[in-house]
């Protein structure tokens, strides 16, 4: 009890009302938020002020007899119409916020993520690894990939104003770009089990000069797409996948972000969760005029390894930085186009 | 008015025609099934309580020092629970609507008395089901049994609550075919549809979502149950489930299930309003085709719960339109009742002073519910105390002060006697207090970004939360005093006369409590409801305030 | 007693929406799992047993013409033609039953049954050209398939037990002389019931059997 | 006349059952559909007495619950079937 009450005391050293505002995406939903704030406190005003007037002049007296009105259909129309050319405008705010923060900037960095029972992992392009923590650069662009390996958790940094579930068996995405240095809280909002308030974290977001002296001494593991390009030898994908030429497998090069052909007619853009799904499950998508002989790999490689298999094949885009110590390099762009025609 | 109290000692009424248990556990009379229902959704609505108490309790502090985290895990998941599906959903439906459709349409009962009492005993069944399912562990996956953490994860007994709500869903149903087939083939001659009484039009209404509404969640639940016992694969994302596909089933449920906890709450409110005001009701037609268009609009609107879950751009755009559709028919409710006091004739009785709190409350949770449908808005606030303190202003702040509100407003007739006015009102009064103080700091903490379900959280929202705690604190006064006073008139109350309020309703032309047939002879409707100029000034509730 | 006549068929269909939108529940998964692998059902509706499952559509069309009839017996005042029928009318229906479980018994004989001893066999896969290796995982999403269609036509037989127990009852009422021209709304209800339980199937049979039959890959 | 319904019902079945094994694409899927659809709007209206019946709430309560069906189906589906766009 007695630690409770130096609790009740001491609670009011650190008391804000507000929360950090801390990305590019954060003064925009403040603004909304205030603008509906306003109008929320204009219409309460209105009403209550209403109720109060009538209800105190036309209270119970003597001699005064009620007046029987039936309504008014002018006025039912005008007070059904403006909430509603209102209600639009919200919309359409909200909904331009919402299609910024779905729609994440080319050449943005990326960060992967994996949530699991009860905490958060996340791995850098560059190959460094962290747990419930992140560190960032401000002023970058930084795109999540995430998923999770048992429920469904939720990527929520409240001072950036993103929160993202995270999926089983799915990749999904956000985006954001830090304006301010600083540590922030990460907290996982969707409800998972026992700890579930216990999965939280924080984004340490650092100058960029602080930020490559932390990536240096943060031991680097190599590069994400290395390390992928590594697997993606050992797992012997090479036999299929060639480079020059097409195998029994698609050539993976300058796939990532285009429209594949599929060989039940649907035509569906290459993205994170197609890439990853066609290693998990390769039957589920064929690229047409292919067969689908491709073994499973789920089981065989675990999230992380998929990510760096995704950042791989996203890597094979790239024309190759020198000779880039693969064979398996990626045939360059406009070559990878030809089995399209 | 002291002949009036005599007859009432001694004339017959459905209260004292029978006694001993046969005659309550066997009855088919309506009145005494809604009776029954109040005894028993008053149960659970202080086991919820209390579970809501022991949760404040534990977010005094920011450590979590009081309950373990599993406890905390199943005390918020079976408040949600046992609140939602065993108080709110059966709260006014199964109360109030069953003492009060007969008897407003000028019916001797519901069209099917036996399937009413059926419906009474299935929700018995399953609540037994869910406190056996409380008593020997609970669950812990929240009441929104979110896939796959309640197929594959938890430890606890979702079986259990699973098949308890799935069997609670029949009774739901039972009651909505019931109310449905009662007011289109039961009326009274003369009633026509635009005679109907609002609270009559909510519940029509708030059948219909029962009936189209309620069995999906059944099946739903069933399939989690499926998956659970015999290994099926539905939502297993091992096996190509798709964990969205679940809340997709859930929120076409889950979402037109708030306006079955509103809409009859809006009914009440359209009932007080007009009798306190001794006036028609401003706009009949519209407040009736309103809690129409709520019904039908609120099924379209469900996945406005997951916009951040993973669902596609286009269909967020979508469900985020149509949200604000719904937001119509509420805000023309509102304006319609603050228009009926104009030029009325107000009384601040009890039941008006808790139509006042439910119009306010109802307002604010109403805005807020404009954030959350905000798409970008709701990127940051969702899953936070702000989504807690939103709903808990619309089925706290609008449901339960509702019910309340009718509780008050038709006492008299229920039990005959008056409860004790000044504690009525100093109860409203510390309700609406309370409620504020423990759910406005939410707003605050949600929009700092506290997530919802957190056992512990970080120190800098203690405040808020110790603020939050307080409220919760007179809040249950407010909620126990009402209990005590009631049960206090029941034997000490003054007797109330058959029309107290002077009210229209075709309930007051019958005695209070009424017999067990309701009226004497089947009434012959020639007026409109709410016309209250041709309604004489009660004495008993006229100036002295 | 016309009022009341009318209530109860009103109530009856009104229960019948409720059933629609909880067999709606499943079409719906069943909807979205089938565009999202269509080539794991189709694997699914080719193992299922055609020859059974159309002569169970038979069956219950069957079924229901003698409910129709057996209700136009009542109408007419024939007591033991409308006995009758309704006897026919529960033997068919667990007729269905009966070869209901038989095909359940073949899905466990063929290891089809969701689970860990779930196994697709060189025959369900023919002419589907999956990888040795990738059958695991193909596998796993067929079990989906398999999954609903336990769950679908188990709750579909659930409610063709409980109608042959309501047939039971109408029959014993019926025998008893309680239905004639002036009264027989019970049988009505009792015959909407079935033959919306009869709808179901209609729907089943082609969603689950015959859709993709002769997929080819 | 429900003789004929039913021998109607019999023919349907026998020839959606053939249908199946005939390969017409996508079609396979349109066909089996329209034919189950002919069917249940057959015994609905015959065999349930729908289109004899004076009552038209019934005929209201049929519509709305198809009316809430497709709207759980589309709205769902517009989630899966326009996730791989943007």
């Amino acid at each position: 009890m007695a630690r409770g009450t130096a609790g009740l005391i001491t609670m009011f050293d650190n008391f804000p009302l507000w929360p950090a505002q801390s990305s590019t995406y954060a003064g925009n939903v403040d603004l909304l938020y205030i603008f509906l704030v306003l109008l929320s406190l204009f219409t309460c005003a209105a009403i209550f002020i209403t109720i109060f007037v009538f209800s105190t002049k036309y209270r119970r007296r003597h001699g005064r007899l009620p007046e029987p009105i039936e309504g008014s259909t002018f006025l039912e129309v005008t007070w059904s119409i403006i909430p509603l050319g209102v209600f639009l405008v919200i919309f359409v705010w909200g909904a331009i916020i919402y299609f910024q923060e779905r729609t994440p900037p080319q050449g943005a960095t990326e960060v992967y993520v994996v949530g699991k029972q009860w905490m958060w992992k996340l791995q850098h392009q560059e190959g460094v690894r962290e747990i419930n923590e992140l560190h960032i650069p401000v002023g970058h662009d930084i795109k999540l990939i995430m998923t999770s390996q048992d429920v469904i958790h939720s990527f929520y940094i409240p001072a950036f104003r993103i929160k993202q579930d995270v999926l089983p068996g799915r990749y999904t995405t956000a985006w954001f770009r830090a304006t301010k240095a600083g540590t922030y809280h990460l907290f996982c909002s969707q409800y998972c089990g026992t700890q579930h308030s216990g999965m939280i974290g924080q984004i340490v977001v650092m100058e960029p000069a602080e930020y490559q002296a932390w990536l240096t001494t943060g031991g680097s593991f190599g590069s994400l797409a290395a390390n992928g390009a590594a697997l993606f030898a050992q797992l012997g994908c090479p036999t299929c996948h060639q480079t020059e030429s097409q195998g029994r497998g698609p050539s993976l090069g300058g796939v990532y972000g285009r429209p594949v052909q599929l060989e039940d007619g649907r035509t569906i853009t290459a993205d994170e969760n197609y890439i990853r799904e066609s290693v998990v499950s390769p039957s589920a998508k064929v690229v047409s005029g292919f067969k689908p002989i491709m073994p499973v790999f789920q089981g065989l490689v675990n999230e992380e390894q998929l990510n760096e298999l995704v950042a791989y094949v996203k890597s094979l885009n790239q024309p190759p930085a020198g000779t880039a110590g693969s064979t398996l390099m990626a045939s360059p762009v406009t070559q990878s186009q030809e089995p399209k025609e | 008015m002291a002949t009036t109290a005599n007859l009432t000692a001694e004339r017959e009424n459905y209260l004292n025609r029978e006694y001993g248990v046969s005659s309550w556990l066997l009855t088919v009379d309506h009145k005494r099934i809604a009776l029954l229902y109040l005894a028993s959704i008053t149960f659970f609505f202080f086991v919820g309580g209390l579970f809501a108490l022991l949760i404040r309790l534990e977010l005094l502090t920011p450590a979590g020092d009081l309950v373990m985290a599993d406890t905390y895990n199943k005390l918020f998941t079976m408040h949600g629970q046992i609140m939602v599906f065993f108080f709110l959903i059966p709260s006014i439906p199964a109360t109030l609507g069953n003492f009060l459709v007969p008897m407003m349409i000028g019916a001797k009962d519901l069209a099917f008395p036996r399937i009413n009492l059926l419906s009474w005993y299935l929700y018995i069944i399953a609540g037994t089901l869910m406190m056996h399912c409380v008593l020997t562990g609970g669950v812990d996956t929240g009441w929104t049994f979110y896939t796959p953490f309640s197929t594959a994860f938890s430890n606890t007994k979702v079986i259990e609550a699973g098949l308890a709500i799935f069997i609670n869903g029949f009774s739901s149903i039972l009651t909505g075919l019931n109310f449905v087939v009662t007011v289109h083939r039961m009326r009274a001659p003369g009633m026509t549809w635009s005679r109907l009484p609002l609270f009559i039009w909510s519940t029509y209404a708030t059948s219909v979502i029962f009936l189209l509404g309620t069995p999906v969640i059944a099946i739903t639940l069933l399939l989690v149950v499926f998956e659970r016992a015999f290994n099926l694969g539905i939502f297993d994302p091992n096996r190509g489930g798709d964990p969205l596909l679940f809340q997709h089933l859930f929120w076409f449920y889950s979402h037109p299930a708030v306006y079955i906890m509103i809409l009859p709450a809006m009914g009440v409110v359209s009932e007080i309003v007009p009798c306190f005001s001794r006036k028609r009701v401003f706009g009949y037609h519209f407040i009736a085709m309103s809690s129409i268009a709520i019904a039908v609009f609120g099924f379209l609107v469900w996945a406005h719960h997951m916009f951040v879950a993973g669902i596609s751009l286009y269909s967020a755009l979508v469900f985020s339109a149509l949200s604000y559709l719904v937001a119509v028919p509420s805000a023309v409710k509102v304006f319609n009742w603050t228009a009926t006091m104009y030029k009325g004739s107000v009384t601040f009785s009890t039941p008006m002073l808790y139509a006042f709190g439910f119009i306010g409350l109802f307002t604010i949770g109403g805005l807020t519910g404009l954030f959350l449908a905000a798409l970008g808005l709701d990127v940051h606030v969702h899953d936070t105390y702000f989504v807690i303190a939103h709903f808990h202003y619309i089925m706290v702040g609008g449901a339960v002060m509702g019910f309340l509100g009718g509780m008050h407003f038709w006492w008299p007739k229920i039990s005959g006697k008056l409860y004790p006015e000044a504690w009525g009102r100093l109860a409203a009064a510390i309700v609406f207090i309370g409620f504020n103080l423990t759910f406005f700091p939410q707003f605050i903490l949600g929009y700092m970004g506290m997530p919802r379900r957190y056992w512990q959280y970080p120190p800098e929202f203690q405040v808020l939360n110790v603020l939050s705690t307080a409220g919760s604190t007179i809040l249950a006064v407010g909620y126990i005093l009402p209990m005590v006073y009631f049960t206090w008139s029941l034997r000490y109350g003054k007797p109330a006369g058959d029309n107290p309020w002077g009210a229209s309703g075709l309930e007051w032309q019958t005695q209070s409590p009424p017999t067990t047939f309701n009226f004497d002879q089947t009434p012959i409707v020639t007026r409109e409801a709410y016309d209250y100029e041709n309604m004489p000034l009660p004495e008993e509730v006229s100036l002295e305030r | 007693m016309e009022q009341q006549k009318h209530a109860a068929s009103l109530g009856m269909w009104l229960f019948l929406a409720t059933e629609l939108m909880f067999f709606g529940g499943m079409f719906c998964a069943y909807l979205i799992y089938r565009y999202s692998y269509p080539v794991e059902f189709g694997v699914g509706s080719r193992t299922l047993n055609l020859p059974l499952g159309a002569a169970n559509t038979a069956v219950l069309i069957c079924s229901s013409l003698t409910v129709a009839l057996a209700i136009r017996a009542a109408q007419m005042a024939k007591r033991t033609l409308m006995v009758v029928l309704l006897l026919l009318t529960m033997v068919f229906g667990l007729t269905f039953l009966v070869i209901k479980g038989f095909e359940w018994a073949e899905k466990y004989e063929k290891h089809h049954i969701p689970g860990a001893s779930f196994q697709l066999s060189a025959e369900d896969m023919k002419g589907v050209s999956v990888d040795p290796e990738n059958m695991q995982d193909f596998q796993q999403r067929t079990q989906t398939f398999y999954s609903l269609y336990f769950a679908m036509t188990g709750l579909h037989a659930l409610h063709m037990i409980i109608g042959v127990g309501l047939f039971l009852y109408l029959t014993y009422a019926g025998w008893k002389g309680q239905y004639g021209p002036g009264y027989y709304t019970p049988l009505e209800n009792g015959g909407l019931y079935w033959h919306f339980v009869d709808i179901v199937w209609i729907y089943l049979f082609p969603l689950l059997y015959l859709i993709d039959r002769n997929l080819q890959k | 006349m429900y003789w004929g319904i039913w021998l109607l019902l019999i023919v349907m079945t026998v020839v959606t059952a053939f249908i199946a094994n005939v390969d017409l694409g996508r079609f396979n899927t349109v066909v089996a559909l329209v034919i189950a659809t002919f069917k249940a709007s057959v015994v609905v209206l015959f065999f349930m007495h729908v289109k004899y019946t004076s009552e038209k709430l019934t005929k209201v309560v049929i519509i709305s619950a198809i009316f809430f069906l497709v709207i759980l189906l589309s709205l769902s589906m517009a989630d899966y079937g326009t996730r791989l766009m943007h």
